[in-house]
C-alpha cells in the first residue's frame, strides 16, 4: 500500500462554544483527485484550512509525506508546494488582477532594472495572468489591470483558481473553486484540474456539486459533524448513497471503502 | 499705511497675549502702521514663529514684534530679517543671547517669582521652616517662563534651587511636588488635587499663573482648605487682580503686556522714519516695563500696592 | 426528471433533524470565566482596571484605597468620560471625532457668555449651549453622511475651527467662579456635591455614570443601536440590508455633539468658572480616544461596547493619581503613562488569546 | 397579454471602461419564476441591482406595475416590497444572526418597554430565526446568538435566503441563492422558492445551475454581454439549448419565445 | 455519463473567443481627462494644489508669484512633507503613527546631544540619530505585527514616552545655532541652500522631493510596495495569498522610525537649533496625518498614493503661506484653514464623482 501524501489524525479545532473539527482523520494519496463533500458547516473548509497552515488545530496531528509537520502560516505551506483556494478567495480588493495572481511571488524585470532596482516585469505578468484567464474561458474580463473588487463573483473566483493551477507544486487544494462560475467557466475548472492531476500532483476538491465530483474524483471522503465519516469510490457508490452518507440518512457500514 | 510691522506671539489663546494684540492694534492704528499678527499653535512653538518671521520678511514688514517661545531657536531666523532690514523688538521674553534683538520690553519674569516667594516667606513667618509647598507649573517641557517663575519664587522664599535652568531639582523637603497646569483652570484644579492627594497639609501654593491659580482654588474649596493655604501666581490681569480682592489669591505679580506692545510700536515708527533704535533701562540690557506685587496684606520688606490700586493698572 | 437529478430524491423527504451538540469542554469555573468573557466584551478592560486599582492599592496603602481618592478619580474622569461616551457612538460607525473637546469647550463657553453677555436666564443659556452642540454635531454628520468625506477630516476641519471660533467669540475672556456662584449658579449645578463619609460625589458624575448606562441600553436592546453597529460594521451591506444609513449617521453625530456639549455644561460644575483656553480644547480629543480603544472599541467600527470605553476612561484616570500619588515627577507620569496604556491593551489582547 | 409587474428598457451601466449593461430590457409576470442565467460577468447582478434600487442606471427606464419609478435606495425598494438576496450577501459580519434577520425591521416588546423604550425583543426575533433556518435545513448551527461572520460559507448564505423569502411582499430577487449550499440545503431553497411563489409572489432568480433552473423556472431570460439576448420556455427549450445560446455557442432566432 | 449532464457537452468543445469589447463611450477631451483621473488619483490633490496657487496669486498678485514665495513655500512644508511621507507608508498599511513628530524631535536631540555632550563627530552622531529612529519604529512594528496591537493605541503610547524621554534627556536644553555652526556643521548639512534667482532651495527641500519620488516608485513597482498595499487591502487575504505579513509590516515601520530620523536632521537644517521643545514633537503627528488624508489615502489602508499625500503636504503650506501674507488674523487663519480643509476634500470628492 502507497504511503499518503498528506494525512491528519485525530484534528481538533474549536471557536468558543463551537466545534468545527471533531477528532478528524484525514487522507490524501499521491497523485489522486480527492473530493470532500459535506453539509453546509460540517467543518470541511476548517479542515483545509488546517491542513493549509491558515488555522492551527487545537489538537490532533498533520503529516506531509509521513513526517509530521505543523505549518505557522500559509506561507510555510506553500513554500513546502501547498497551494489553496480558499473559499474567501484571499484576494486583495483593491489591487490588481496581476497584482493578485503574483502576490508574493512577482516577476522582477532582468537585468540590472530587477536586481538591483527590483522593477515588477509588469508587462510579463498581465500576459501570464490573461492567458491564464483565457484558459478558463474567462472572456469577459475587459480589463486585465481592473482593480479585483470590480469583478463579477464568478470573475473573482476565476482568477483564485488560475493563480492555485499555475502555482502548485505538490498539492493543490480548492475549496468550492466552482461555486460561483457558470456552466462553461466550471467545465473549464473540472478540466484543469485534470490536467494538473496528470501532471502528477495530487488535488483536493471540496464541492458541493455531485455530479461534478463524481465525474472527476478518485476516492470521496465523506464529511459529516466535524469527522470523516467514511471515504467512498465513485465507482463503487451512486450519488444517492454519498447524499444520504453526508446528509445523515443513512449509518455507513463500519470501515467503509 | 506704508510703513507695515509683524506681532507675533507664542499663542493667542493666552489673555495675556490677545490684550497685548489688542494694545499693539490700538497704538498702530494711532500711528498709522498696517500691523499683521501671528501666533504660535500651543505654547513652545517655534516652527510656527519661523514660518511668520519668513512671512514678514516676505511681506516687507519694517519691524517685527516678537515674544519668543524657544528663545534661542528663533534667532537665526531673525537675524535673517535683520539682514532684510528689519527692526527686531523681543517683548515680554528675552533671547538668547539678549543681543539677538534690536531692543528687548519685558517683565523680569525671575523678579516676578521672587516677589511672590519673599511675600509668601514674610506672611508665614517662623512657620515658613516647615511649609508645604505645592508647585503648580506650565508645562513638562519646561519652557522659560514657566522655569524662571518657579525658581524665582523657590529663590524668594529661601530654598535652594540647585541649577536655576530646570525646575525640579531642589531637594528641600519643603517642596511636596511640581505637576503641570498648561497655564489653564482645568489644568490647575487637576494639578492641585494631585498634589493634594499626595499631602493633604499642603499649605503654600505657587501657580504659573492666575487661571491656574483659580483651578487650584477649586480643588482646595471642594476639601474645605481654601481658607488656610496661601495661593501665590503672576500676571495681574483683572480676573487675577479681582480673585486677589475676594482672597481667592494671596498675592500675585502683576506685569504690563500693553505697555510692551506700545512701546514696540512706537519703536518701528521711529526706525522706520528716523532710522533710530530705542534705548535700555539704565543699568539694564532690556527695557523694563516693570513688575509690581499686588496683595491686600502686604507684609513688610516686600513693596506692594493694593488689589484696589492693581485694578485700575490690570489688562484683560 | 432526468437520471443525474435523483440523488437529489433522498433530501427531498424530510427527517426529524436537531440542531447539532457537542460535547460541551470547558465546564467548571475557566469555563465559566471562559464564556462570560467572551459573551461580555467590556470585562477585559474592567479586569484590568480592578488589576490597576488592586496594584496601587499595595503599593500605596490606604491612602489611595480612601474613599477620598476613589471618588476623586471619578471627578478627575468625568469629563473624560462623557467625551468617551461620545467618542464611542462615533467610533462605532467606524468614524472619528476630533472635535469633541472644542465642541465641550465652545458650548460651555456659549453657556457662560449667553448669560452674562447677552444677560439670558441661566436655564436658556444651557439650552443655547446644547443647541450649539447639536448643530455641530449635525454639520460634522451632513458632512460625512452626504457628501461622503472621511470623518477624520470633517472633524479635524470643524476642531479647528469650531476651537478659533472660541476664541474669537470669547476673546479668551474667563469667567470668574466667584461671578458665576453669585450671579448664575446654574451653570455650576453639576458641581453640586454628594457626601457621603469621605466619598464625594458630584452630579457631574452621576451624569456620567447614568448616560453611559443609558447608551450602553439603547446601543444593546433598541433597533437603532443595531443600526448603529450595522452602519459601523459595513455601511454597503447595512444600506443593501434596508438600514437608512443616512438617518442613524445623522442622529448618532447630532447625538454626539450634544453630549458633547453636556461635558461642556460638566466642565463648568468642575471648574467653577468657564474658561475658553480649557485643556480639553485641545486635548480632548486624543484623551477620549484613547479611552475608547483601551476600551477594546476597534477603530474600524462594529465592535465593542461603550462599559468598555468607560473603563477605559477609568483606566488612564487610575494610572494618573496612582502615579503621582506614589510621587513619579510629571516628566516621568507622562512616560509610564505612555508605557502603561500600551500594557493595558497588551493584557487586554492576551486574555482575549488564552481564553480565545 | 398581462401586464409586467416589474420591468426594464434600454438600462445602460458603465463602470470606468467597463460596460456592465449595454441597453438591457428586462420583463417580470406576475406570479412566475423568471430566472437569468448568463457567463460570469454578463451583468446579471448589475441589472438586479438597478432592480432593487442598489446601484442608479445610466440610462434607462424601470417600471413597477407600470409605473415609471427611480429608487434610490434599497430600502426604497425594499418599501414597495421588492425583497432582494444580493450575491454579496449584504449582511454586517459582526452582528448575530437574528439581528440580521431583523435588520431595519426589528421587533420590539409588547406594552411599555417596546413603544417607549424601544427595547428589542429578542426572544420572539431568535425564535423567528431559528424556525426560518430549520426550514432551510441548515441544522449544523449551533448558536443563534453567533456573528455572521464566524458562520460556514453556506451558512451565511441560508441566512441571507430565509430572511427574504419570509419578509418579500411584491417581488423576491435572488442573486445566486444557492451558490455555496449543499444538496440538502439547495433542495430547500427550491422548495422555498416554488412556496413563495404559491403565494402569488413572482420571483427572480440568477443561477448558474441548470438543472435546477430548468426545474422551477417558469420562463428563462438568457443575459449575454450587458443585454438580453432571448427569453426562453423550459418547457420548449433544452439545457443544451439554454448553455448553447448564453455562451454565445449558438444565435436565437430573433424574437424567441 | 448521464442525462443531465449533457447540457456541458455544448461546452466542452472550445471556440475562439475573444475578450469583450464594448464602445468607449468617452472619447475626446473629457474622456482623457477622466481616464487620466481612474489611472492617477494623486491627480485630484494636484490639481486643488493648482488652484489654491491660483486663487492666491490672483488675490496677493507677484508678492505671492515670486521665487521667493515659491520657495518659501517648499522650505515651509519640508518637515511636514517628510512626516507626510512616512506617515503615508504607514497608513497604506492600515495603521496610523502618532509618534513620528515626536521620534524626528528625539532623533534631532540625540544627534545633537551625541556630538555635543559625548564628543561623537558629527556623522556618527547623525548615524546614530538614526538608528534611534529606525530602533524606536521596529518597537512599534513589533508590538503592531507580533502582539496584535492596535497601531492607534501603541503609536500613542510611544508619542508620550518618546516626547517624555526626550524632555528628560535633554534636560529640555536646547543647542544654539551658533554653537553648531562653528563645531558641528554637518548636522546643519541639510540646511544648506541652492540659490537661484530669488528661488532658494534646501538640501533639506531637495531630501524630500527624492524621498517622496523614491519611495513613489517603491509602492508602485516592486515586489515590496505591492505587499505594503496587499497587508493594507486586507491583512487576513495577504497572509493566506502568501505575503510575509510580519516582516513587510517590520520593514514598513523600520523604514517609518528611519524617514523620521531623517526628519530630525532635517529640523536642525531648517532652525539650525536642536531644541528638545520643537511643536513637530506635539503636532507633527496631526500635520502629517492631515496632508496624507487631503492628499486622498484612505485611512482604513491600501488606497492612495504618495504624490497625494506630498501634495496634501504642499496644499496645506499654501493655504497657510497665503492667508498669513494676505494679513488674516491668527485664530482666523486656523478657523479658514479648518474650512479649507474640509473644502480641499469635498472638491476632491466631487471630481471623483462626476468623473467615476
Ligand atoms: N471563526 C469562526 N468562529 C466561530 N465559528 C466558526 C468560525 N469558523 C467556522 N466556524 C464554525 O465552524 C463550523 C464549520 O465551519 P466550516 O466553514 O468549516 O464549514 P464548511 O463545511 O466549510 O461549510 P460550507 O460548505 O458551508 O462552506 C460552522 O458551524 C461554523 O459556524
Ligand atoms: N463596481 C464595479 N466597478 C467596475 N466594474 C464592475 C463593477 N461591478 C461590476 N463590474 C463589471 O461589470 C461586469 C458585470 O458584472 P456583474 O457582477 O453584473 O456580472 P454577473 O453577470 O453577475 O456575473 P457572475 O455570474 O459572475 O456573478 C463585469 O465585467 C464586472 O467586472
Ligand atoms: O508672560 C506670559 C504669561 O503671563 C502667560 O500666562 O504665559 C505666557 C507668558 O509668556
Ligand atoms: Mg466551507
Ligand atoms: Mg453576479
Amino acid at each position: 500500500m502507497t504511503r499518503p501524501i498528506l494525512e491528519a489524525r485525530g484534528l481538533v479545532k474549536r471557536y468558543g462554544r463551537v466545534t468545527a473539527l471533531n477528532h478528524c482523520d484525514f487522507d490524501l494519496m499521491p497523485g489522486e483527485i480527492l473530493a470532500v463533500i459535506g453539509d453546509n458547516g460540517a467543518g470541511k473548509s476548517t479542515l483545509i484550512k488546517a491542513l493549509s497552515g491558515a488555522i492551527r488545530p487545537d489538537g490532533g496531528e498533520i503529516l506531509l509525506d509521513g513526517e509530521p509537520i505543523a505549518f505557522e502560516t500559509p506561507n510555510d505551506a506553500r513554500r513546502a508546494g501547498i497551494e489553496t483556494v480558499y473559499q474567501t478567495l484571499a484576494m486583495s480588493p483593491a489591487l490588481s488582477i496581476a497584482d493578485n495572481m503574483f502576490m508574493g511571488r512577482e516577476l522582477k524585470m532582468p537585468g540590472i532594472l530587477g536586481s538591483v532596482f527590483g522593477k515588477l516585469d509588469r508587462r510579463r505578468m498581465e500576459d501570464f495572468a490573461r492567458e491564464k484567464l483565457a484558459e478558463l474561458g474567462l472572456m469577459t474580463i475587459q480589463n486585465i489591470n481592473q482593480a479585483v473588487e470590480t469583478l463579477s463573483g464568478g470573475q473573482r473566483q476565476g482568477v483564485a483558481v488560475a493563480r492555485a493551477a499555475a502555482f502548485g507544486s505538490k498539492v493543490v487544494i480548492l475549496d468550492e473553486p466552482t461555486a460561483a462560475l457558470g456552466v462553461k467557466e466550471s467545465r473549464r475548472v473540472l478540466e484543469l484540474i485534470q490536467e494538473v492531476r496528470s501532471r502528477g500532483i495530487p488535488i483536493i476538491l471540496i464541492s458541493h456539486n455531485m455530479p461534478h465530483v463524481f465525474e472527476v474524483a478518485d476516492r470521496i471522503h465523506v464529511h459529516r459533524l466535524g469527522r470523516r465519516l467514511c471515504v467512498i469510490d465513485p465507482r463503487d457508490c451512486t450519488m444517492s448513497d454519498a447524499v444520504a452518507y453526508m446528509t445523515g440518512a443513512r449509518e455507513p457500514e463500519p470501515l467503509a471503502a | 499705511a506704508d510703513i507695515s510691522a509683524c506681532l507675533i506671539t507664542k499663542t493667542d489663546t493666552n489673555p495675556f497675549f490677545v490684550k497685548m494684540r489688542e494694545g499693539a492694534e490700538a497704538k498702530a492704528k494711532e500711528l498709522g502702521i498696517a500691523l499683521n499678527s501671528y501666533a504660535g499653535k500651543v505654547d513652545g512653538d517655534n516652527e510656527a514663529q519661523v514660518s511668520a518671521v519668513e512671512t514678514c520678511i516676505a511681506n516687507g514688514a519694517k519691524g517685527i514684534l516678537i515674544t519668543a517661545s524657544s528663545t534661542s531657536a528663533i534667532v537665526p531666523s531673525l537675524e535673517q530679517a535683520r539682514a532684510a532690514g528689519i527692526l527686531v523688538i523681543a517683548l515680554d521674553t528675552p533671547l538668547d543671547p539678549i543681543e539677538a534683538a534690536d531692543m528687548t520690553f519685558a517683565t523680569d519674569n525671575f523678579r516676578a517669582g521672587e516677589l511672590i516667594g519673599r511675600w509668601a516667606a514674610a506672611k508665614l513667618g517662623a512657620d515658613a521652616a516647615d511649609a508645604k509647598i505645592a508647585m503648580l507649573d506650565l508645562d513638562v517641557s519646561q519652557p522659560t517662563v514657566g522655569v524662571l517663575r518657579d525658581q524665582g519664587f523657590l529663590t524668594g522664599f529661601g530654598i535652594d534651587v540647585k541649577d536655576p535652568g530646570r525646575w525640579g531639582d531642589e531637594d528641600d523637603p519643603r517642596v511636596v511636588g511640581h505637576d503641570v497646569t498648561q497655564g489653564n483652570e482645568e489644568g490647575g484644579r487637576k494639578a492641585m488635587e494631585n498634589l493634594l492627594a499626595q499631602d493633604p497639609f499642603i499649605n503654600v501654593v505657587y501657580t504659573i499663573n492666575e487661571p491656574a491659580a483659580a483651578g487650584a482654588y477649586e480643588a482646595l474649596r471642594s476639601i474645605g482648605r481654601e481658607n488656610d493655604v496661601l495661593v501665590v501666581s503672576v500676571d495681574g490681569g483683572c480676573p487675577g487682580v479681582q480673585n486677589v480682592a475676594d482672597g481667592v489669591i494671596g498675592a500675585t505679580s502683576q506685569q504690563y503686556p500693553l505697555l510692551m506692545a506700545s512701546k514696540g510700536i512706537e519703536a518701528v515708527k521711529a526706525w522706520a522714519e528716523d532710522g533710530v533704535k530705542p534705548q535700555a533701562t539704565e543699568g539694564k540690557d532690556f527695557f523694563d516695563t516693570g513688575v509690581t506685587l499686588i496683595t491686600d496684606e502686604p507684609v513688610d520688606g516686600v513693596d506692594s500696592i493694593t488689589s484696589q490700586e492693581g485694578l485700575a493698572l490690570c489688562w484683560g | 426528471m432526468t437520471d443525474a437529478d435523483r440523488f437529489e430524491d433522498v433530501v427531498k423527504t424530510r427527517r426529524e433533524e436537531s440542531f447539532a451538540e457537542f460535547d460541551d469542554q470547558h465546564r467548571g469555573l475557566f469555563g465559566r470565566f471562559h464564556h462570560a468573557l467572551h459573551a461580555t466584551p467590556s470585562l477585559v478592560p474592567l479586569i484590568v482596571l480592578v488589576s490597576a486599582l488592586a496594584v496601587f492599592g499595595i503599593v500605596l496603602g490606604e491612602k489611595f484605597f480612601s474613599p477620598f481618592a476613589m471618588t476623586l478619580i471619578l471627578q478627575q474622569v468625568q469629563i473624560v468620560g462623557v467625551l468617551a461616551a461620545a467618542q464611542s457612538l462615533i467610533i462605532l460607525t467606524a468614524g472619528i471625532d476630533l472635535s469633541v473637546g472644542a465642541t465641550a469647550v465652545l458650548c460651555s463657553v456659549v453657556m457662560g457668555q449667553f448669560t452674562f453677555r447677552y444677560g439670558l436666564p441661566p436655564v436658556a443659556a444651557v439650552a443655547c449651549g446644547m443647541a450649539v452642540g447639536t448643530l455641530i454635531g449635525a454639520a460634522n454628520g451632513w458632512l460625512v453622511s452626504r457628501m461622503k468625506l472621511p470623518p477624520f477630516i470633517v472633524t479635524l476641519g470643524m476642531w479647528q475651527i469650531v476651537l478659533a471660533a472660541n476664541y474669537l467669540y470669547s476673546s479668551n475672556e474667563t469667567i470668574r467662579a466667584q461671578e458665576i456662584e453669585t450671579e448664575a449658579p446654574f451653570l455650576q449645578f453639576l458641581g453640586l456635591k454628594l457626601q457621603v463619609g469621605g466619598a464625594t460625589l458630584t452630579l457631574g458624575v452621576v451624569l456620567m455614570l447614568v448616560l453611559v448606562l443609558v447608551l450602553a441600553y439603547a446601543l444593546r436592546s433598541t433597533a437603532w443601536g443595531r443600526h448603529v453597529y450595522a452602519v459601523g460594521d459595513d455601511p454597503e451591506a447595512a444600506k443593501l440590508a434596508g438600514v437608512n444609513v443616512h438617518r442613524t449617521l445623522m442622529s448618532v453625530y447630532m447625538l454626539v455633539g450634544f453630549i458633547c456639549a453636556l461635558a461642556g455644561w460638566v466642565m463648568i460644575g468642575r471648574f467653577g468658572s468657564v474658561s475658553p483656553s480649557a485643556t480639553t480644547g485641545v486635548i480632548g480629543n486624543i484623551q477620549s480616544i484613547t479611552a475608547v480603544v483601551i476600551g477594546g472599541i476597534s477603530l474600524f467600527g462594529g465592535r465593542g461596547s461603550i462599559l468598555g470605553a468607560f473603563f477605559g476612561a477609568l483606566i488612564v484616570g487610575v494610572f494618573e493619581l496612582g502615579l503621582r500619588m506614589s510621587g513619579a515627577d510629571p516628566q516621568w507620569t507622562y512616560l509610564l503613562i505612555g508605557v502603561l496604556i500600551i500594557a493595558a491593551v497588551t493584557v487586554d489582547q492576551w486574555i482575549r488569546k488564552v481564553t480565545a
